[in-house]
C-alpha cells in the first residue's frame, strides 16, 4: 500500500505521548499551526475555484450537502438504537461525525499529490460548506433532551468560528488576488505546507496519546462505531463523487471527509450548545479512533475502493 | 499611614476554557465591574486538563466584588454550570484600595 | 438564597517549572484531588527566574483540600524540596462550594 | 506534624504589563524580597485588556511580605500609579513557611 | 488604482474582529512575528547600505531627520489649538506621528516591489533613525504638565527597546555579513517575508478591531486628525524627497515614513514617561484610523502624487 | 579567520541582554524553535544514515562512545581535586560537559557548509549517544553524597526527554523515508534551517546575557574550567576522529561535540537526579563560558587544528 512520510511524524507524537516523554508542543503553537493551516487550505482553494464556473459548482455543491445530511442523522439513529447511548451524547457525537476533519482532509490531498492523482482544486469549498450545517443538526437533534439549547450563541459560535473565518477568508483571499497576486506568498503559504502540516501531525500525535485514556470511558461499543462511521461516510462519498463524475483524486477526498470527523470546530460548539454531552465520549471516539484509522488505513483504502469503482465502470 | 483597607470577596473560578466568553458575558450581566483571567492546565474529577490544545486547556477567572453580586454569580454557577461542566469556585476575603471600584 | 460555602484550604506553591511532573505525581499520591497550574516568573532567593527558557521558569501550583493532606504535603515540602529547590508555598483559608470534591 | 505556619500578607496587583519592569525594580527598592508574576488579561474601568498585543495585556503580580513593607509599597501605588494606570491591588492575609524569607 | 494583496488579510482580521468572531491570534505569535519583521528589514536594510558611500548617507539623514522634527511639533500645535487636547495627551499623540510604523513601511515597499518601482535600499536606515527622536520631543512637549517626566526609565525604554534593537541589530549584521554572507540566511529572512507580513497584518487586523471601541472616546476631532496628519506627513515627504533627488519609489517610501504613525515603540515608551496622557486617545487615533488609512487609501496616493511630481519636473 | 555570520545573531543578543533592552523572546518560541532544530537534525541525519551500512557504523559509535565516557570523569576528578568543589555539583557539572550541545553542533555543521568542508552525515547518530549516557555517569558520581539518587523519575526524564525523542524520531523518520519521501518537506526543515538556527541563536544570546549573574557564584576557578574542558575534550575529539579515519570535517565535528556541553537536556535531568547540586554553577560555566567560547573561538579553531593534524599524517 502506497505510504505517506508525514504519517511518520503523527506516530512519533504517539509514541512520545505513550512513553509519557517530557516533549510538550506548547498550546501556542498549536493554535498558530492551525491557524497556518486553515488559512492555507483556504488560499489554495480559492485560487484554484478561479479556474471554474461558480454556477455549475453551485449544483454539485446542493448534491454535496443534502448527501452529508444523511451522515449526521445515521450516526445519531446508530448510536441511540444499536448503543442505547443517551441523547445528549448521541446528538453530539453526530454532529463531530458530521462535519469534517480539516487535517485529515489535508493528509488526504497530500497522500493523493504523492502518487500523482490529479483532483478537483475546488473541493475545498466543500471542506468548508460541510463545516457546519451538521453541528446545527446535532443541536436539533439533542433538542429534546433535558437541558435548554443556547442557539444564539451556538450559531455566533459556528458561524464566526475559527475555522470558517480562516477557510472563507482564504478562500475568498485566494479567489480576488488570483495565482498572480497570491504568488509572492507561495513561499509560505504552499512550500511550507506539507512541512508544517507533518509538525502539527506530530503535535496531534501528542494530544491523542492523551486522550486515549478517553476510550476506557467509550466503551467497545464507542471504538466499533469509531471504525464502522468512516467506512460507511466513506463509501457514501465515493457513491456521490461518482453520481458527480469526479475524478479518482476527487472522489477519494470527497469519501475522506465524509469519512473524516470534527475535532476543531464541533468540539467548542458542542461544549456550548449541549453542554449535557460528555465531551469525553465524541472526543474520544473522533480523535482516538477515527482520526488515526483514516490517516493509517481509511484513505490508503479509500483511494484503492475509488480506483476498483473507476475501473469497473 | 498607609492608604485604608475595604474588606470585599475575591470570587475565582477554574474552569474550561471554551467557557471563556459565555462566562464573561453572564458574570458582567450580573454586576461584576471587572474580571482579570489566566491561562491554566490542571487535573480534578473530569480527568487530565493538560492544555496540549485549545480544547483541554482550562482558564482561572478572578472577580472581586461584593456580596450580593457574589451570590447572584455562586447562584447562577450552581444552576447552569456546576452539572454539565469541569469547574471549580472558591471565595476568600480581601482587603482592596479603591473599595468604590468594585 | 446563595449555595452554601465550606471552608477549606488553599495551598499554593511556586517553584521551578523542572519540578512539575515530580511534584504534581507526589501531591496526588499525598491524596489530593485536583490541582491547578499556571505558569509564572519571578524572583527571590535564588535570583532571577525570567522564563526565557524553560530551565529558568517557575509555576505555580494551587490546590484546595482538607487539613489532613495539607498537612501531609507541607511535610513532603519540608523534608524534600525546600533545602534544594526554589520554592515558596503559603496556605489561605478559602471557602468552597461542594465541599465533597476536596 | 505539620511544620510551624506564620502570617505574612500576600499583595495582588493586577496591572498593563508595560509597567512589570518599572514596578518591580520599585517593589525591589522599597524591600520586597521576592515576587512572582504571571500573564493576565481582563476588563475594568479602563476597558477591555484582551492580550491581544502587548500593549493591551496585563500581568498580575504577588508579593508576599510583612506589614510595614506592605504599606510603603500601598503608599506608592496610591501616589504614583492609580491616578494614571489600569492597576487594582488586593490584600489578604495568608500562612506560609519559613518566615524568615518574607 | 493597484492593489496588493496582503492588504487582504488586514481585512480579513478587521471582518473577523468586527463580527466578534473567536479567532484570536495568540499573543506570543504577534511577539514572534513582529520579532521577525523588525530583523529581517533590517537586515535587508543593512545589505543594502553596503551598496552605498556612508557619507552621502549622513548628509541625507541630517535633512530627512531636520524635516521630521517638523511633524511632532506641527502635531502638537494642532491638538492644542485646535483640538483643545490637554498638554499630555497633545504631547503622547505628536510622540506617535513623529515616530514611524515598520509595518506600514513594509506594505509601501510591498507595493513598490509589485509595481516594478525601484527605491534606495538605504531608506531603511531612514526608517530606525526616524523612530525615537520624535519619542523625546513628545516627553519635552509633555514637560510643562504635572506629572514628573521620568527621563532615565525613558531613555532607557526608547534606546534599548526591542524595535531599535531589532532594527539597528539587523542592520548591522547585514552590512557585515553582506549579501553572501546573508544568503543562507535568505530562506528565512527575504523569500518568507511577504507572507510573514500577510499573516502579520491579519493579527492587526484583529487588533484594530478591538481599538475600534476606542475611537468613541477619541471623538471627531481626533479622527479628522487621524486622516490630516499623514497627508500632511506625506506632502512634507514628497517635498524632502524631491529635494534630496530620490526616485519614485524613494520619494514614496519616505512619505510613508512621514505619514505612518508608531503603534510598537511608542505606546511602551509613552505609557512610561507620560503617564497622565490616555492611550486610548493615541492608539485609537495611530491605530485605529492612521494605519488602515494608509494600508487602504494613503500608501497608493502617495505613490500617485509622487509619479505625478516627478513628471512635472 | 573563517567567519559565520549566524554568529552575529548571538552576538545581538548578548549585547540586547547586557544593556538590559526589552527585547525578550517569548518563551514558547524557545521552545517552539528548538523542537524545531532537533526534529530537523535527526532528519538530516536518518536522510545520511541511509547511506552507510549500519554495522561498519556500530563499531566506530563503540570507540566514540568509550571515548566520550572519559569527559565527565576527567570533568569530575578535576573539579574535586583541583577545584575542591563538592562532590554534588562537581557530579552535575561532570554530566553537562559529558553529554553534548546540539546546538554547537549545528554551528559547527553550518561552519563547515560555509567553508565547504565534507563530512560524515551519520555523525548525528553520535550526537544522538553521546546525549545521555554522561548524564547516567554524572548520577553514579555523585551517589556517595547525601541526597538520596532517584534513578526511576531520572531515566524517565533522560529517555523519554525531549532531545532524545526528536532527536532519534527524526533520525528514524529520515531513515524510513529516505531523500526521495523527505523531499517535500525539504521547504521547511532544510531551507529554513540555516536562518531558525540564526534566530535561535538571537534567543541564546539573550539567554546567556541572563545568566552572566551566575559567573560571579561560579568563581574563578570554573570560568577557567569552562574553557580548558572543551579545549580537552577537542583533542579526545580530534585523536579519536584520526582514529577512526574521519574526514577532516568529521573529525571537527566530533572534536565539537567532544567540547561542548549540554544546557537542554542536562538541567533538567540533573535538578530532578542531583536535587543538592546547585544548578547556578552548572549551567553558569556550561552556557555562560562554554557555549559562547566553543561558537566564537572554538569551532574555528578545531578547524584549524585539524587541518594541521591531517596534513602532519
Ligand atoms: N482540589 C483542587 N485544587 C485545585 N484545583 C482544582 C481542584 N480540583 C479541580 N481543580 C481545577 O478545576 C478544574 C476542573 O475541576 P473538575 O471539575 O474537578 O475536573 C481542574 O481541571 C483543575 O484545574
Ligand atoms: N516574597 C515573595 N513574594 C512572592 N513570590 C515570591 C517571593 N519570594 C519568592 N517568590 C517566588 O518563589 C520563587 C522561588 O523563590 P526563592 O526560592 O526565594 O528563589 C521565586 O522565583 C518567586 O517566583
Ligand atoms: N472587579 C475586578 N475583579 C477582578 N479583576 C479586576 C476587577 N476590576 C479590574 N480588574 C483587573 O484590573 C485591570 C485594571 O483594572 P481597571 O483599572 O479597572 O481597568 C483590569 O484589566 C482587570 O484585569
Ligand atoms: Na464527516
Ligand atoms: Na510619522
Ligand atoms: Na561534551
Amino acid at each position: 500500500m502506497p505510504f505517506e512520510p508525514v504519517i511518520l511524524f503523527f506516530l512519533l507524537g504517539l509514541l512520545a505521548g505513550i512513553v509519557r516523554s517530557d516533549l510538550k508542543i506548547p498550546g501556542v503553537l498549536y493554535e498558530s499551526l492551525s491557524i497556518f493551516l486553515l488559512l492555507a487550505i483556504g488560499l489554495k482553494g480559492g485560487i484554484e475555484l478561479a479556474r471554474y464556473p461558480l454556477g455549475s459548482l453551485a449544483g454539485q455543491a446542493l448534491v454535496v450537502l443534502a448527501a452529508a445530511t444523511l451522515i449526521p442523522l445515521v450516526a445519531f439513529a446508530t448510536l441511540r438504537r444499536l448503543g442505547r447511548v443517551p441523547r445528549a451524547d448521541a446528538a453530539s457525537i453526530a454532529a463531530h461525525y458530521g462535519s469534517v476533519s480539516v487535517v485529515t482532509f489535508a493528509v488526504a490531498a497530500s497522500f493523493l499529490g504523492r502518487l500523482d492523482v490529479a483532483y478537483e482544486g475546488y473541493l475545498v469549498v466543500f471542506l468548508v460548506l460541510l463545516e457546519f450545517p451538521a453541528l446545527l443538526i446535532g443541536v436539533i437533534l439533542a433538542q429534546q433532551a433535558d437541558g435548554q439549547t443556547r442557539w444564539g450563541p451556538m450559531l455566533q459560535e459556528v458561524l464566526s468560528g475559527k475555522s470558517i473565518v480562516l477557510l472563507v477568508g482564504g478562500l475568498l483571499i485566494g479567489w480576488l488576488a488570483g495565482p498572480e497576486g497570491i504568488k509572492p506568498l507561495d513561499r509560505l503559504f504552499i512550500d511550507l505546507f506539507k512541512g508544517i502540516l507533518a509538525f502539527f501531525l506530530l503535535e496531534m500525535g501528542l494530544v491523542v496519546a492523551s486522550r486515549l485514556g478517553d476510550l476506557r470511558k467509550a466503551g467497545a461499543f464507542l471504538i466499533g462505531f469509531g471504525i464502522a462511521m468512516p467506512l460507511t461516510g466513506a463509501a457514501l462519498g465515493l457513491v456521490v463523487g461518482n453520481v458527480l463524475d469526479l475524478s479518482v483524486g476527487g472522489s477519494v477526498l470527497l469519501a475522506t471527509l465524509f469519512a473524516s470527523a470534527s475535532y476543531i470546530a464541533a468540539p467548542a460548539a458542542m461544549r456550548i450548545a449541549i453542554p449535557e454531552a460528555n465531551p469525553a465520549l465524541s472526543i474520544g471516539a473522533a480523535l482516538g479512533i477515527t482520526f488515526p484509522f483514516n490517516l493509517l488505513i481509511g484513505i490508503p483504502l479509500y483511494h484503492d475502493l475509488a480506483v476498483r469503482f473507476a475501473r469497473e465502470i | 499611614m498607609p492608604p485604608k483597607l475595604h474588606s470585599r470577596q475575591l470570587l475565582t473560578i477554574i474552569c474550561e476554557a471554551d467557557l471563556e466568553r459565555q462566562l464573561v458575558t453572564e458574570l458582567h450581566l450580573l454586576g461584576v465591574r471587572g474580571h482579570t483571567i489566566t491561562d491554566a492546565r490542571g487535573q480534578g474529577a473530569h480527568g487530565d486538563r493538560d492544555a496540549l490544545w485549545p480544547t483541554s486547556a482550562n482558564i482561572r477567572i478572578e472577580v472581586l466584588c461584593e456580596t450580593p453580586v457574589l451570590d447572584a454569580v455562586l447562584n447562577i454557577l450552581e444552576e447552569s454550570y456546576f452539572k454539565s461542566y469541569g469547574l471549580v469556585a472558591f471565595v476568600s476575603e480581601v482587603a482592596v484600595l479603591r473599595a468604590e471600584k468594585f
